[in-house]
């Protein structure tokens, strides 16, 4: 692992001093020694502090929006599940992918449970790649959707004491909106007073709204990075909602998974006259 | 009180029609004098395509007790393809709404054409029945009828 | 604050006899905002207007919610009864107490109830309502007409003569389509080419209309009013503006290909005329057989023309224009019978040829002058067979529907073959034979009279043997099987859409059905309009038909563009899209579920932050949006609004009920 | 190169002998493995059918099911057009109804999935790779023979069953064929049936039937008639002098399967695989095509 640190300093650093690009988004230490955070690298000196190990769990591909980056071309180090991010954000026209530079690096699965059910571990998409492939893992569909199913085949009341208690702890902090890369609107339903889509108030009828409609407008593009469930701080199930509809889609429709290359275009801007019809 | 314990309880019923087709022939069932419970609250809106998942959201957290959805058949639609979208869209909403304890029968869908009045009466009676049986709706919404629950 | 009226209908006891209309207006006036509420005998009435009028001054209402009869009844009434008044007419709502609450319920206590929160959600909702406008958008005066067989000319001819001014693009070097081809019409046998070229000559003789043959639509932007349509004409290699049509040129000319017009029967030349009574009748040079231009070696054509009107280098051009409205009228082709019956020799039978190849061979003007020869051999057949349906109504290996023309046709030709070699037998076989159009049953009944013979059932194999073509088929009347020895097999094979049309209708972003035919905007009301306002259709590009039909649609069409030509500009609902810059991030999924393809991304200058920047964003053409607020529900952001019906209006609609 | 799974069917060692032995040596030549199915028995054909729907289902099954015990995974080629009829009918029963699959399951004892697809010999051979390894075997050629491919009516017919290329103008064979510079002619009765067994129990009817393929290819120019059945080949082979006899006429076509055409142009001898057995003589035309033809493939 190292030695991929060591080629991603140096990358990094080339692409700096040659002017390639004016900012390389990574990782970087923290006070901890098991935690990193994501860091904006401007300059070719900086390169030596972008790290490369175990604990590199933060998501990176959302921070191409973020206002800390500079003007000009940016180079972000994308695992499996940030190039996914990448080409969720590219597909949603919130960046030009011309405008980016990725340096993809092959993942083994961090310090995260979500990458036991991680089915691309190699970037799907990069400019340079650190290191060889690693193999892929086999995740069943069933692995896949194990928790939605264990709640489908609960009870509606049951279901709805569950989730119920899960919302009632939720504290409007909107982390796992700002994590998700699908989440790329420029003002949020969920901030607009006016329209009153969504009230302010920590109540279970507001957190559960919110969790619908959150699950609702990013289910059909998820990427199954698991970001919103890991930054949570309340520890909700949030993937439980979007892989629910993200399986619903693959029951109706077809196969389907997003933030791949060469991903069916987007589900509910499309339709097939024979779609199945519940509704007679 | 406890609403649920309320014998003169009638559930309300929010219905978005399309203006072309389902209200059209909900206008019908009223010039042919159909008789059906008075639960049902119109919405018009131009197209079915143009309810929001969200409306629907919003209704239960407001205190509906029932939801539908109406528009035209496939293929009849008034702007070509609208209710395609229709479709795709409350096929997956219906199936999160019930994952999360809604019951089956609060939020419906149906397509109902200009001429099918008497499909309209039928649909809304049922519904109507469905929901009364099933008592008022408490999930989703600000207010709590739980036994011994306060109003949050 | 606002200032909201509420007016309970009474409409005699229709309403009041169900609904306590009283309860209903004393309700309303406890409503915040609202300051006027009374009932009225009969809202919709002369006095019942003046009533409102006066309320509105007396009040200095700015809003007005009616609880009368449906809006589908009487929202336009009432609109235009607000023109007059201080208030916008768009400042309205209607509660449906009648159709909805009060004819359909019989419990006064829970028909008032009703009432009561439908009054209250018309109520929530117009206080979000916004004076909306309609605007007007120009009507360029210009007519395209896509095609230029008997539907192209026909609204061709009665737009022009109506004032207006037509293009019509034509892909072929002469107009005239497939009626030109045919020998005679049925039922009254006359002369196809004589009633169809005298109509192609006015067009090409008409100070209103501008032919463009050899061309096609590459392009298509804008709306109704205003249509930017780029055509494209192919290099021609011949000057029209001076060539007289001599034909020195064809009667030179040393290279021989097999004639298009004529199914390949004869041959033309390489620089030629489709066929003599063309219009333009001007010749064109194909450069897949020119040998000037294939090979650089020849020009005698330049060298022979009087008028040095042969230019080798000439190339195609690109003329943008704008029209008003559009009439497509694309036609049909036949289906590619060969490709489809392998059981009647997939094309190996040179004897066994589709009704237009049938309809060129008894063409006095054809190449064999009208004589009746088959074309292996060109020796008169004795047996003729004609088999019906062939790819129309088998949905197993052609299309399902019925090409309409085929029966008529098929009836047609069995009397020119029993007319023109007498001793011949003329066998039909057929699924049914239908006949609806004036005179057409009679020309059957003729046709049976004069001795052809029609077997009920299909052909199920055509082999040869002894030099016969042999035709096993199966009479189902008889309930046996039959096969009969013909020297030649004519296929009534079924109409598809032209091909190529579907680049044509992506291009005018209008819809097909799944054969491809293109798909008009009502079946029984609307059948010469498309989805797409401005854009009309005409003749067999909408469905097989046949000459009457088709030219009876083209006429229809010209009167709808007539008609939206008769003003100068054109009344656009407001009720449309529109889209908050500030909000939209540009993701285009409203642009994807569009149905009209009004909504494109468009590239503003925005300030973020500090910085200026470029931002890709929605934009509503409201020239094609037609208000179905389809790409409301995909908007995430809520950037895109649908005027009349917003996101605010319903949610205050939807909180009214559940008070 | 190739391995398949083969189901021979029981005409294969009898009357379909010669047919088997040019397959067995083609095969070998182009180094294509044919796995006969363990136990495998026959087919059903025509009898099972007329009798009893189960038993015409689970007879080919319990093939299908043999090969799939066997766990090779491979394709199941079937040399004789009614068995891969019938082979075809059970696997697309087992996959299209799951009552069905346990019904006929119940009754063969033995899980039946379909898994294995099954293919005809003709598909086999037309594929581009075996049409490829063919080429490069041949040694002599068949130039300006004109010959009819017949195809039988089983081996297209029902097309929602037998998924041919073309229901009513297959073309497989005549590719097949024309890699040794035989001309296929192009005919009409490439799928008309040849009376198949009734050939036996109903020939007033049967007869005409042969009597109109043989006189269509005639008709067309036709050399000899190349098959892809055993049965097919033996009704028009052995049939043709009565047939002659009784509705005159004078054709004396040779009949072929298309391997024997593909071995003796990769230089196998012709009594290797018995064409001196057949009925109509065959083995003088193929010398004369064989001596007009050269050397060169």
């Amino acid at each position: 692992m190292s030695d991929i640190q060591s080629a991603l300093r140096e990358t990094a650093k080339k692409l700096l001093t040659e002017g390639t690009v004016t900012c390389v988004i990574g990782w970087g230490e923290t006070r901890f020694p098991d935690k990193t955070t994501p860091i904006f690298v401007k300059t070719p000196e900086d390169a030596e502090k972008l790290v490369w190990n175990a604990h590199c769990v933060c998501g990176l591909a959302k921070y191409m929006l973020d206002n800390r980056c500079p003007e000009g071309k940016l180079a972000i180090c994308v695992r499996g599940c940030d190039s996914r991010a990448v080409n969720r954000i590219v597909e949603d026209k919130q960046y030009k992918r011309e405008d980016l530079y990725l340096i993809g690096l092959p993942c083994e699965g961090k310090d995260a449970p979500i990458c036991a059910t991680c089915t691309h571990r190699n970037p799907v998409v990069y400019d340079v790649l650190l290191g060889g492939p690693v193999p892929e893992i086999e995740v069943s569909q069933e692995d896949r959707f194990q928790a939605v199913t264990a709640l489908e085949g609960l009870t509606p009341a049951e279901q709805y004491d569950y989730w119920q208690k899960q919302f009632s702890k939720c504290i409007h902090c909107y982390a796992c909106r700002n994590a998700c890369p699908a989440c790329n609107c420029t003002e949020c339903y969920a901030d607009q007073y006016r329209v009153g889509w969504q009230g302010k108030q920590i109540d279970k009828a507001e957190n559960q709204v919110y969790g619908l409609t959150r699950a609702f407008h990013v289910g059909d593009r998820c990427i199954e990075c698991g970001e919103c469930e890991r930054v949570c701080p309340m520890g909700l199930p949030i993937m439980s909602q979007t892989r629910k509809i993200l399986k619903d889609i693959n029951d109706l429709w077809g196969n389907y998974e997003c933030g791949l290359t060469d991903s069916r275009p987007h589900i509910l801007g499309e339709f097939d006259l024979s779609d199945r019809d519940d509704f007679m | 009180m406890s609403v649920k314990a309320d014998p003169n309880w009638e559930p309300k019923i929010l219905a978005f029609c399309c203006n072309w087709c389902t209200y059209t022939g909900a206008d019908l069932a009223g010039l042919n004098r159909m008789k059906y419970p008075a639960n049902v609250r119109v919405v018009r809106l131009p197209c079915s395509s143009r309810v929001n998942p969200q409306f629907i959201l919003r209704a239960f957290q407001k205190g509906c007790d029932g939801v539908m959805v109406c528009g035209c058949h496939p293929g009849d639609c008034h702007y070509a393809t609208g209710n395609y979208f229709t479709r795709r869209r409350f096929m997956l909403m219906k199936r999160l709404l019930e994952y999360n304890g809604i019951d089956p029968q609060r939020f419906q869908a149906r397509w109902i054409s200009g001429s099918e009045a008497a499909k309209f009466r039928d649909t809304v009676t049922r519904v109507a029945g469905e929901i009364k049986a099933l008592g008022p709706n408490t999930r989703f919404q600000e207010k709590w009828y739980e036994e011994g629950g306060e109003a949050q | 604050m606002s200032r909201i009226g509420v007016v309970v209908c009474h409409c005699g006891t229709n309403i009041a006899g169900v609904v306590d209309v009283e309860r209903v207006a004393a309700e309303a006036a406890k409503l915040p905002n609202v300051v006027f509420a009374v009932t009225n005998k009969y809202t919709c009435s002369e006095p019942g207007q003046a009533t409102m009028k006066a309320a509105i001054e007396e009040h200095q209402l700015d809003r007005l919610v009616i609880c009368s009869c449906s809006p589908r009844m009487h929202e336009a009434t009432f609109r235009r009864m607000l023109k007059d008044t201080r208030i916008n007419p768009y400042m309205l709502e209607i509660a449906n107490l009648r159709e909805q609450c009060a004819w359909v319920h019989t419990d006064k206590e829970k028909a008032t109830e009703k009432a009561i929160d439908l009054m209250r959600m018309a109520v929530a909702k117009v206080e979000q309502n916004k004076p909306l406008f309609t605007s007007t958008i120009p009507i360029h005066k210009k007519c395209l007409i896509i095609g230029g067989g008997i539907a192209g000319i026909q609204a061709a001819l009665d737009v022009a003569d109506a004032g207006y001014q037509v293009t019509i693009v034509e892909r072929e070097p002469s107009i005239g389509g497939h009626m030109v081809m045919l020998d005679k019409t049925f039922p009254t046998l006359d002369c196809s080419a004589c009633i169809s070229t005298p109509k192609m000559v006015d067009v090409g003789q008409h100070p209103n209309i501008t032919l463009m043959t050899s061309s096609e639509v590459v392009n298509v932007g804008g709306y109704v009013g205003s249509f930017e349509v780029t055509i494209k004409q192919k290099a021609r290699y011949v000057d029209h503006t001076k060539c007289t049509g001599c034909g020195l040129c064809e009667t030179k000319c040393p290279t021989k290909v097999p004639s298009e017009f004529n199914q390949g029967y004869n041959k033309r030349t390489a620089i030629y005329k489709p066929f003599a009574q063309a219009v333009p009748a001007k010749p064109v040079i194909d450069p897949d057989s020119c040998k000037m231009l294939k090979e650089g070696k020849c020009g005698v054509c330049a060298k022979v023309c009087p008028l040095g009107c042969i230019d080798f280098k000439d190339t195609a051009k690109e003329y943008t224009e704008t029209y008003g409205a559009i009439i497509v009228a694309t036609g049909y082709d036949l289906i590619p019978w060969q490709d489809l019956y392998g059981e009647y020799g997939g094309g190996r039978y040179a004897d066994v040829i589709t009704g237009l190849q049938f309809e060129r061979l008894v063409n006095a003007s054809g190449p064999t002058e009208g004589h009746i020869l088959r074309p292996s051999d060109g020796t008169e057949p004795k047996d003729v067979v004609i088999i019906k349906c062939v790819g129309s109504r088998d949905p197993h290996k052609g299309k399902s529907y019925c090409s309409r023309a085929c029966c008529m046709y098929s009836a047609k030709h069995a009397h020119q073959i029993l007319e023109k070699l007498p001793g011949a037998n003329v066998y039909i076989f057929y699924m049914d034979v239908r006949t609806p159009g004036k005179g057409y049953e009679e020309f059957y009944d003729r046709t049976r009279a004069d001795g052809a013979v029609y077997i009920r059932g299909r052909v199920s194999k055509i082999y040869k043997e002894n030099g016969k073509l042999v035709c096993k088929g199966e009479d189902t009347l008889l309930g046996k099987p039959v096969s009969v020895q013909a020297d030649m097999v004519v296929l009534a094979t079924a109409m598809v859409p032209a091909v190529g049309v579907e680049k044509l209708t992506t291009m005018l972003g209008i819809a097909t059905d799944p054969d491809k035919w293109v798909q008009e905007a009502h079946p029984k009301l609307r059948p010469v309009e498309t989805q797409t306002g401005g854009i009309f259709l005409a003749g067999t590009c909408q469905g097989p038909k046949d000459i009457p039909d088709t030219v009876a649609q083209a006429s229809a069409a010209a009167v709808k563009v007539c008609g939206l030509f008769s003003k100068d500009e054109m009344e656009t609902s407001p009720m449309i899209s529109g889209v908050d810059q500030q909000k939209c991030c540009g993701c285009g999924f409203c642009v994807n579920c569009c149905p009209y393809k009004a909504i494109s991304l468009v590239e503003i200058d925005a300030r973020e932050g500090a910085r200026r920047v470029k931002k890709t964003v929605a934009s509503v053409n409201s020239g094609l949006c037609q208000g179905c607020g389809c790409c409301t529900a995909a908007c995430r952001t809520g950037a895109i609004d649908l005027s009349g019906y917003t996101n605010a209006q319903i949610l205050k609609e939807v909180d009214a009920l559940c008070l | 190169m190739k391995r398949c799974y083969y189901f021979p069917g029981c005409s294969m060692a009898a009357t379909g002998k010669g047919y088997q032995q040019s397959i067995d040596a083609v095969a070998r030549k182009i180094g294509l493995e044919l796995v006969a199915i363990p136990d495998w028995n026959c087919c059903g054909a025509t009898a099972a059918h007329t009798m009893n729907e189960r038993m015409a289902l689970a007879l080919p099954a319990r093939n299908l099911a043999r090969a799939e015990q066997d766990g090779g995974g491979m394709e199941i080629a079937v040399a004789c057009a009614a068995c891969y009829s019938r082979m075809q009918y059970a696997r697309q029963a087992v996959l299209s109804s799951p009552e069905k699959r346990a019904e006929i399951e119940a009754i063969i004892d033995m899980p039946c999935s379909g898994s294995n697809p099954v293919i005809s010999f003709l598909e086999l051979f037309s594929r581009p790779e075996l049409m490829e390894a063919v080429q490069a075997k041949l040694t002599k050629n068949l130039n300006g023979l004109k010959v009819a491919c017949y195809y039988g009516c089983l081996t297209s017919r029902p097309s929602a069953i037998a998924r041919p290329d073309d229901p009513e103008n297959p073309m497989q064979m005549d590719r097949i064929v024309a890699l040794t510079g035989a001309e296929p002619v192009a005919w009409d009765f490439k799928t008309e049936c040849c009376g198949a067994s009734h050939q036996v129990d109903a020939p007033k009817a049967a007869q005409p039937l042969i009597h109109r393929i043989l006189t269509n290819a005639r008709e067309h120019g036709a050399d000899c008639i190349v098959t892809a059945c055993p049965l097919c080949a033996l009704n028009l082979d052995m049939r043709q002098s009565k047939i002659m006899e009784t509705f005159g006429g004078d054709y004396a076509l040779p009949v072929y399967q298309f391997t024997e055409l593909l071995a003796l142009c990769m230089g196998v001898h012709p009594r290797d695989f018995g064409l001196h057995t057949h009925f109509t003589p065959a083995v003088g035309l193929m010398r004369n095509a064989l001596k007009k033809g050269g050397d060169q493939a």
